[in-house]
């Protein structure tokens, strides 16, 4: 079926842009960038019509490692999971090219910006295409290159290039864990392929499995922004908006949760892996979530919003909903993306303010955008019928059957998700303009995207359900339908939007009074509890002032140079003691002769008589 | 033997042709010095020159006949042929670095030929001789030749105080030297080599300790003529003091002759008895003769001190083929044609920069050479390799050789040490190539004059000889293999 | 006593040769100190003829002659030597003659 | 014997000798010449080298093109030379990189350019030569002779403290390669012959055993040796200064192929001959090479100078070299022997590209430059790809090479995979943060009036390193086979004298030991 | 008898040598050295060697020490003046003189216990008679015999060591003597 036309396309799109970018014309640009990826979203479709997806597809290319019996190919397959991710990562994708054209207009580096989104693209489809765990982690490491580098595009400003590092290197971390991962696996059962890899993890150990489990838990902790390694993302907001969008909140963070519902048949045998990932899912959108109640950049808010949500996909992956997990992978791909193009028309609306403080009453100046959004947030917040609430039920119900304290804790985190969404949305288009800027409503290349992304949030969660398609996929057993709980996780939505418009849409001054009142606990949230701080004096700063003190000066130098060097400084010494020697007076040197005459003597008779004794 | 006959026979002439040859021509310029103007110097210098030729064809012809003469005195064998050949051949190159240096320095050229000539043929004598009393006029001939050609500028104070030395101690050292000869002659009653080694190894054997301090005696003037550690204080001083060509022929021949004496005293006519402490006092020897001449030329600013030291370590790596007996002979025969070759050019490049009176000699002078003279700089880079050990050289080879032979002794731990040194001595070789390459150009290398064709054959012929012998050592190998000692 | 035991004659040698040594290291006249060389040689000689009694051979009579001849040459050089270096330095202490080292 | 491959063979040797020589006799007024000289030489070398690996039949494990004269009769050395799947990567890998470093020189080098380009063939005859060579008496001469032609590179036309770096670098390989000697002359007295085909032969067949110790002696021998070329910690410390003071064809030279010297080396050599010590130290030298992996990686992030970082990076990929072929596992040999030609194209290109830099601006601080992205974008971009590679990113050739050594090593050992994946995150972290301090930021005005962007011979040297990082990071198969086969004969030769070695497990076998373990 | 004479001339030998040591001028050097040549010759005579004793004195004590005493003539030499130099002689040399004298002596004494001993004309010549007297071992016949014989090549290459030695002396000394 030529599945390698699917990232192919891209990455025709990147190389044309990327080498000829510079001289082309914007629309040419722009044809081969959005072309490339809305054909690649065709040939998906095409390609999921004509398939069978009851079984995977699988296509082998030719052989891309070989060394005795390891051997990896470069292969492809396609099941329903894949599908489900390749039409998110299209079908967004399409809308987020679009949506750039009018973003990225007045920009510097227009074809590099698109080049790299291509080239996203192509490393996002090889992630979920890929037949085997190696062919995912070229993906995997593919897509974290093109996060650094879109999350650098301002690479003249030190914040941005900062980011793309953290981002890149947290991720690495991640990577680390991954890549031992796949050692182990390829160590226990031979291969890398999924295929083959899943045929055998029922009769492997259980306690191989678990260090299996949680060493891929480590690598999508990574990219997923999970405790403890989410630190990257919020910063990752340096980029431009399109990329928060489709990087930081629709795809790539989204891999970790693919990842680990991917290798669903290794967790389902190691219930340990599976319960660490459901908590670190849940105490991750918890944490993430309390951090994003205090922020006041718009795209902050959003970024923990994205890693709350994401904990929320690990609690369904962790909790054996896998289903669920996707499904919320996929309305969160909406309703973020959304928000973030939403923002981010506020942010070309006001000239590149983020901050929301500098904002408010834009609700008449930019409409669409405003309802737009609105939209979002409903769904985020889980109003009933929405297509957050499906997902987010699902996975709550879950949870509670998996064990009830991590359901309390989830709905008390969907009650702050709905409020700080809201308290975003009304800090922005309620209330009158504090800012100085002047706004003004987006161009229709960037509206058009939002509005049909409005009605995949508010409606995407009907129209796909995905339980539904997925339910052949993953050996789910059924939670049964509990109304309570329902009722239960909705309206902690709904006082969380109802507490957000009570206090910022209406009284805006009991916000600053509670933040007041609750200082040292405000300013510990708002500096999201100096976990940056931390680890950057626990860790960056003693490594690297200890590689310079201690290894690079102390050892390298200091010590092992200093041998070499101090070889040499010695054997200059033993040379100016035989200096002295050399006195050049003529009889101390005929002292020496017959010193060593003496020597010789007293050795060669010594030995001699010695044998004369014999 | 049929020794009673008093004279010798025809074929006793042909043994000792090369001999012959070197002292009649160099009797023959003394006499012409009134008749040829002085302009003409040169013309002693082509004159020694053809006479050093014929003498080594001379002693090639000798070998057609190899064999025993003059009552045992003398023997024509392989290995005395190689050295004959050998310290011939430094003759020659030593000619070809003195025309210049006689030249600039306005000294006498009939004497100077002469007794390079005289020189030549006494370490001819110690090559061939079978007997202690034809080494110890062999020796004395050489050396006192050699006392003269190092204070040769007399007006020179460097010049007349290295003679002086080297006069005193080397007299010194001979009468220990002198003093183990005569113990030799009390306990075997004789100083025939043949007659020794006979008697040492016949049923008769006089005590090992007797002779054990009449070796250590005669290792002792032996030892200081190779330079060898303890006795090596002399060295850098006349080196530094001789003229330089001079200091090149005496790193040279008298080392290669006096090498040739020991091999033939210590691994021949005491073998049976030497063995027991051969290793240890010639191990002990080479394991200081490295260190010193190594470590001590760590500091040196003055090259031709710098050359000494060396020349001191070398004889330690040769004391190491020493060390290793039998197996170490062709290795130490073969090492010194290749020292001689480099040592011989190096000491040549200093001839040439140092200029009238010998006033640059140190390393900083040699700074930039490669940019004024990059052919000159270019063989002493070859030379510099080749006393390094670097692969493709003579050096290397030679060097190769005494540790295969040392290892074959089982004596690895001396080869570890001894290669571990010559690491050491790459440094100072180093500096030489770093002032001359990575330097800009000194006074000295400025003022350099051109090559003169003598000096530039003794450049370029042991520049191709080191080449030749590190790519194709078998030529050699072979004969200094075949040419092992007539027992 | 029937004779004299060859060993005397031979520890004559050998204190003749250490005082000739001896010269060599105390003495700082550098004419002195080659006459402590010729000391040693006789010394040397003494040996020699000392051996040739002992062996009833003549050899050692001739080995004692050539090391007369040797230090007749040497004498001749070496004073030459030492004139050269006088003229240099008006001066004929060893310890002054020490301009070449380290 | 087949002459005409045997020839073919030679050709490669002898081309940058006749260059050499050429460009000896070129005049001095006419550097042009020697340029131009010297890049056909080169070119030709390469050429004839592309008609090596056409030649080499790839079906065969053992060495081709084998040929064997006897040089020194007297001592039994002979002219033996021969190219397996192995040396032939890293034959080609040497004639691809010198006309580059041609190319590089170009403009750079003004000074007694006749000198710099005749040293530079000869430095490509002495490495092809080391290759090449099957006696180990005339392996122990290339080996040397190379270094001699590098000393002049790093003390002629180096930088400021060059002549401390040259004689650092000099005396350091020389003193590793004496113990080589000894151990050299040893085996022969033992074989009586310097041929390492026959050596092998006598060993498989029991003709010639080593004691226990004496094996471990001269196993360390020719380690020591090595693994100061390699460079292993802690005998590293002569290759950051030898590289920052070097010329950038030096560095690239020394970085990409000397130093595979010793890689090549330990496993053409060392392993096959003494394969009880090799097993017996296995376990301290990977702990030395994951301690060089990290601390090089760590050291190479503090450092303010590029050269310095990249070759403190070096000290760290090596590990990577060295850590594989202890492994004895197939996967960690063929990914060492592939992470010599990774580290070779892509170092060389990372210092191809900082001495551009150098060119333009006359410093290596790292402080001196940032934002030179703006003014220079192909030529970041190029510098991003070569960082990119270097820090193995899938696709470009660095991660096969690390991927098959980290997989190779944890088939058999997993916890040395865990330290040394600790050096995958800690690349990341020093070649991003230099990427990021250079090419990014705002445009210093010392870089926006000095930098410029690549010209057509610039294009030259990076378009061919561009490819073949990619060609290598996709397609792994146009190098892997070649290099399993002779891999899989080192493995199978190092077993021999093993008997207590556990087999080498499969992976089946592996999951077993492994389930059990816990 | 031949015991008292050699002791009276080997104390002659050894009281002159030392006076060599000692003496600080050059002159009372010579003249002692002179004594001990002389008494050298005298013991010679008393091992038979009759030739050498006569060139002893002929050559040595006459030819050689009459050239240094020249030179020192020549040269005005003093007495030596004493500067602290190069003390390293004294406290290195005194114990090494020592321990060699002592290593040589009692090797001698130990390897030449009683053996043969030493009385005059106990050294004759094996070879038949031509003269009325009884001949020498050491006779200038004897000794001539082998210088012609068996020592032929030594002697005529001594011929080139004197000429080294002339040429030498004119090289280093001509410019003193023109």
């Amino acid at each position: 079926m030529q599945l390698w036309l699917i990232p192919l396309l891209p990455l025709a799109g990147f190389l044309i842009n990327g080498i000829l970018g510079r001289r082309l014309p914007k629309s040419l640009i722009n044809a081969v960038a959005i072309g490339s990826v809305v054909l690649s979203f065709g040939w998906v479709l095409k390609t999921l019509f004509g398939l069978d997806l009851n079984t995977a597809h699988t296509e082998h290319y030719f052989t891309w490692i070989q060394s005795g019996t390891l051997s990896i190919g470069c292969d492809f397959s396609v099941d329903r999971l894949t599908a489900v991710m390749l039409l998110v990562v299209t079908g967004i994708g399409s809308l987020i090219h679009i949506y750039s054209i009018g973003y990225m207009a007045h920009e510097g580096g227009y074809y590099r910006f698109f080049a790299y989104l291509n080239l996203f693209m192509f490393f996002m489809l090889v992630l979920v295409l890929g037949a085997n765990y190696l062919v995912l982690f070229v993906g995997w490491e593919g897509v974290g290159l093109c996060s650094y580098l879109l999350i650098g595009f301002y690479f003249d400003k030190k914040f941005a290039t900062n980011a793309g590092n953290k981002a890149f290197i947290v991720n690495r971390v991640g990577d680390f864990g991954f890549s031992l991962a796949m050692f182990y696996i390829f160590r226990t059962f031979g291969s890398l392929d999924f295929a083959t890899v899943f045929g055998q993890t029922a009769g492997a150990s259980e306690a191989t499995l678990t260090m299996i489990g949680l060493l891929l838990l480590v690598g999508a902790c990574g990219k997923s922004a999970q405790l403890p390694l989410y630190v990257w993302l919020p910063d990752a907001m340096a980029g431009p908006t399109p990329v928060s969008a489709l990087i930081h909140a629709a795809t790539m963070v989204t891999a970790g949760v693919y990842m680990c519902a991917r290798s669903f048949p290794i967790y389902t045998h190691a219930p340990a892996a599976m319960n660490a990932i459901a908590v670190v899912g849940i105490a991750t959108a918890f944490f993430a979530a309390t951090i994003g109640l205090a922020q006041t950049d718009i795209k902050k808010v959003f970024a923990y919003s994205t890693v709350s949500q994401l904990g929320y996909m690990f609690v369904g992956v962790g909790c054996g909903a896998f289903s669920a997990g996707i499904y919320h992978l996929m309305t969160h791909a909406f309703f973020k993306a959304l928000l973030f193009l939403g923002s981010g028309s506020v942010i070309h609306a006001l000239s590149g303010e983020q901050d929301m403080r500098e904002m408010g009453g834009l609700r008449t100046k930019i409409p669409w955008t405003c309802w737009t959004m609105f939209c979002a947030s409903i769904a985020i917040a889980g109003v009933p019928l929405t297509s957050g609430y499906f997902s987010k039920e699902a996975i709550l119900a879950a949870a509670n059957q998996h064990a009830p304290w991590m359901f309390w804790l989830g709905t008390i985190t969907a009650g702050m998700t709905a409020f700080y969404v809201f308290r975003a949305w009304c800090m922005t288009f309620l209330g009158t303009y504090r800012g100085h800027h002047h706004p003004h409503e987006s161009p229709p290349s960037m509206l058009v995207p939002l509005a049909i992304l409005a009605v995949l949030s508010i409606a995407g969660g009907l129209l796909f359900k995905i339980p539904t398609f997925l339910a052949t996929f993953f050996p789910e057993h059924e939670v049964p339908e509990d109304f309570t709980l329902t009722l239960i996780a909705s309206s902690a939505g709904i006082i969380g939007i109802l507490l957000a418009f009570l206090i910022y849409g209406f009284k805006p001054s009991i916000a600053d009074a509670f933040a007041r009142a609750v200082k040292p606990l405000y300013t510990f949230v708002y500096n999201k509890y100096y976990v940056d701080e931390l680890y950057d004096n626990v860790i960056v700063k003693p490594v690297v002032n200890g590689s310079r003190v201690v290894l690079w000066k102390g050892f390298d130098a200091g010590l092992i140079d200093a041998i070499v060097n101090g070889t040499g400084t010695r054997a200059r010494n033993l040379g100016s003691v035989l200096r002295l020697i050399q006195s050049g007076n003529i009889r101390s040197y005929a002292t020496w002769v017959l010193l060593g005459s003496l020597g010789v003597i007293a050795v060669i008779v010594g030995i001699a008589s010695s044998g004369g004794m014999r | 033997m049929h020794a009673s006959a008093g004279f010798f026979s025809p074929v006793d002439l042909v043994r000792f042709l090369p001999e012959i040859i070197l002292t009649v021509v160099g009797t023959f310029l003394m006499v012409l010095d009134p008749i040829l103007h002085k302009r003409s110097s040169h013309a002693f210098g082509h004159l020694s020159l053809l006479a050093l030729i014929a003498a080594m064809g001379g002693s090639i012809y000798a070998y057609t006949e190899p064999g025993k003469s003059f009552n045992d005195m003398l023997v024509v064998d392989g290995f005395a042929t190689f050295f004959r050949v050998l310290v011939i051949g430094v003759g020659i190159f030593t000619v070809l670095l003195s025309y210049r240096f006689l030249e600039r320095e306005d000294a006498e050229t009939s004497e100077y030929h002469a007794l390079l000539l005289f020189s030549v043929a006494g370490q001819c004598m110690m090559a061939a001789s079978n007997d202690l009393i034809m080494i110890f006029i062999g020796l004395e001939i050489s050396s006192i030749s050699s006392y003269v050609l190092a204070g040769y500028l007399r007006d020179d104070k460097r010049s007349s105080e290295s003679a002086l030395k080297y006069f005193l101690l080397g007299s010194f050292a001979t009468a220990f030297f002198l003093y183990g000869v005569a113990l030799i002659y009390g306990s075997t009653g004789s100083v025939n080599l043949s007659e020794v080694r006979r008697i040492i190894t016949g049923p008769d054997v006089p005590s090992p300790v007797f002779i054990g301090l009449a070796a250590a005696l005669m290792f002792v003037g032996l030892g200081f003529k190779v330079s060898a550690a303890p006795f090596q204080m002399w060295a850098p001083d006349v080196y530094q003091g001789a003229p330089t060509p001079v200091a090149a022929f005496l790193s040279a021949g008298p080392k290669a002759a006096a090498f040739a004496i020991f091999l033939r005293i210590f691994t021949t006519a005491f073998e049976p008895m030497s063995i027991a402490w051969q290793p240890v006092v010639f191990g002990g020897a080479a394991v200081l003769s490295m260190t010193i001449g190594n470590f001590a030329a760590l500091l040196q600013s003055n090259v031709k001190r710098m050359l000494a030291y060396s020349s001191i370590a070398h004889a330690g790596y040769l004391m190491v083929a020493l060390t290793a007996r039998d197996n170490g002979t062709p290795a130490a025969m073969f090492y010194l044609v290749a020292y001689a070759f480099m040592n011989i050019g190096a000491f040549a490049v200093v001839a040439h920069l140092s200029g009238k009176g010998e006033r640059y000699q140190t390393l900083d002078d040699f700074a930039g050479l490669a940019q004024k003279q990059p052919l000159t700089a270019a063989m002493l880079t070859i030379f510099m390799l080749s006393l390094i050990g670097v692969p493709l050289t003579g050096g290397f080879f030679g060097k190769f050789y005494i540790f295969k032979a040392a290892i074959e002794s089982k004596m690895v731990w001396l080869s570890v040490f001894g290669l571990l040194n010559s690491a050491v001595g790459a440094f100072y070789y180093l500096r030489v190539l770093v002032m001359m390459y990575m330097h800009e150009p000194s006074k000295a290398s400025s003022e350099v004059e051109p090559l003169p064709w003598g000096l530039g054959t003794a450049l370029v012929l042991p520049a191709i000889a080191t080449l030749f012998l590190g790519i194709f050592p078998s030529w050699v190998l072979d004969f200094a293999r075949s040419a092992t000692l007539l027992k | 006593m029937d004779g004299i035991p060859i060993s005397w004659f031979l520890t004559l040698s050998a204190i003749l040769f250490a005082l000739g040594v001896a010269g060599f290291l105390f003495r700082r006249n550098i004419i002195t100190v080659f006459m402590s060389i010729e000391l040693m040689l006789n010394a040397v000689n003494l040996s020699f003829i000392t051996f040739s009694y002992k062996l009833q051979k003549v050899d050692g009579h001739l080995l004692a002659f050539f090391v007369m001849v040797v230090a007749a040459a040497e004498a001749a050089v070496g004073l030459a030597i030492i004139l050269t270096v006088f003229k240099n330095r008006s001066t004929l202490n060893i310890d002054d003659i020490d301009t070449l080292k380290n | 014997m087949n002459l005409a491959a045997a020839f073919q063979m030679l050709s490669v040797l002898v081309v940058p000798l006749i260059g050499f020589i050429a460009a000896m006799c070129v005049p001095r007024s006419r550097p042009q010449n020697s340029r131009s000289l010297a890049l056909v030489m080169s070119l030709l070398a390469f050429l004839d080298s592309l008609q090596l690996i056409s030649k080499f039949d790839r079906t065969q494990g053992g060495e081709q093109f084998v040929l064997d004269l006897t040089w020194i009769p007297s001592v039994d050395i002979h002219f033996a030379t021969s190219v397996n799947g192995v040396s032939l990567w890293l034959i080609v890998l040497t004639t691809f990189l010198t006309p580059l470093c041609v190319l590089v020189s170009w403009n750079s080098i003004q000074s007694r350019v006749k000198e710099f380009y005749a040293f530079l063939l000869l430095l490509e005859f002495g490495l092809v030569g080391v290759f090449l060579a099957q006696d180990l008496f005339l392996f122990y001469v290339f080996w040397e002779v190379s270094l001699v032609p590098m000393y002049f590179l790093v003390g002629i036309w180096g930088h400021d403290r060059r002549i401390y770096a040259a004689v650092k670098f000099f005396l350091y390989t020389m003193a590793g390669s004496m113990l080589m000697l000894v151990a050299i002359i040893y085996l022969y007295l033992q074989a009586h012959t310097f041929s390492y085909t026959k050596i092998l032969e006598m060993l498989s067949r029991g003709d010639l055993s080593f004691t226990a110790g004496e094996q471990m002696l001269l196993f360390l021998a020719f380690f020591v040796a090595f693994a100061i070329k390699v460079p292993l910690f802690p005998l590293h410390t002569w290759l950051p200064d030898a590289h920052v003071e070097a010329p950038t064809a030096g560095s690239i030279m020394l970085a990409s192929v000397m130093l595979k010297m010793g890689t090549y080396g330990i496993m053409h050599f060392c392993v096959p001959l003494f394969p009880r010590s090799a097993h017996t130290c296995a376990p301290w030298i990977a702990v030395l090479a994951i301690i060089g992996i990290i601390y090089g990686a760590l050291v190479a992030m503090v450092q303010p100078n590029m050269k310095k970082l990249v070759a403190y990076s070096s000290v760290s990929h090596l590990g990577f070299v060295v850590l594989g072929i202890f492994s004895f596992s197939q996967a960690g040999m063929d990914g060492a022997v592939y992470q010599m030609l990774n580290h070779g194209i892509s170092t060389g290109a990372l210092f191809a590209i900082v001495g551009l830099l150098y060119e333009r601006r006359h410093s290596l601080e790292i402080k001196d430059f940032g934002g030179v992205a703006t003014v220079a974008p192909w030529l970041s971009t190029a510098f991003l790809i070569t960082t990119l590679a270097s820090i193995g990113l899938p696709l470009l050739n660095n991660f096969v090479g690390e991927f098959l050594v980290l997989q190779g090593t944890a088939m058999e050992h997993y916890q040395w995979t865990i330290y040394a994946s600790i050096g995958v995150i800690l690349s990341a972290c020093y070649m991003l943060w230099l990427y990021q301090r250079v090419f990014y930021g705002e445009v210093n005005p010392e870089v926006r009036s000095h930098i410029s962007d690549l010209i057509p011979r610039e294009w030259a040297v990076v378009i061919p390193l561009v490819v073949m990082m990619v060609w290598m990071g996709v397609y792994s198969q146009s190098f892997l086979p070649t290099v399993g086969k002779v891999t899989a004969l080192v493995l199978e030769q190092s077993k021999i004298n093993v008997p207590e070695r556990v087999q080498i497990h499969g992976p089946r076998a592996g999951s077993m030991e492994a389930a059990n373990a816990r | 008898m031949d015991v008292i004479l050699f002791l009276i001339f080997a104390t002659i030998a050894v009281v002159c040598a030392i006076n060599v040591v000692v003496q600080t001028h050059p002159i009372s050097s010579a003249l002692s050295l002179v004594g001990v040549m002389g008494s050298l010759a005298v013991l010679y005579l008393l091992l038979g060697a009759e030739f050498i004793a006569a060139a002893q004195v002929i050559v040595y004590a006459g030819a050689i020490m009459v050239l240094f005493i020249f030179v020192i003539m020549l040269l005005n030499a003093g007495a030596e003046v004493k500067k602290g130099q190069s003390t390293m002689a004294l406290f290195l040399g005194v114990p090494l003189l020592a321990g060699l004298l002592i290593v040589m002596c009692w090797y001698l004494q130990s390897w030449f216990p009683i053996g043969t001993t030493v009385h005059f004309g106990g050294f004759q010549s094996t070879a038949p008679h031509t003269g009325p007297l009884a001949q020498s071992g050491g006779s200038a016949h004897e000794v001539g015999i082998a210088l012609f014989t068996r020592y032929l090549l030594p002697f005529e290459v001594t011929s080139v060591l004197i000429l080294i030695a002339i040429l030498g002396a004119i090289v280093l000394a001509r410019k003193e003597i023109d």
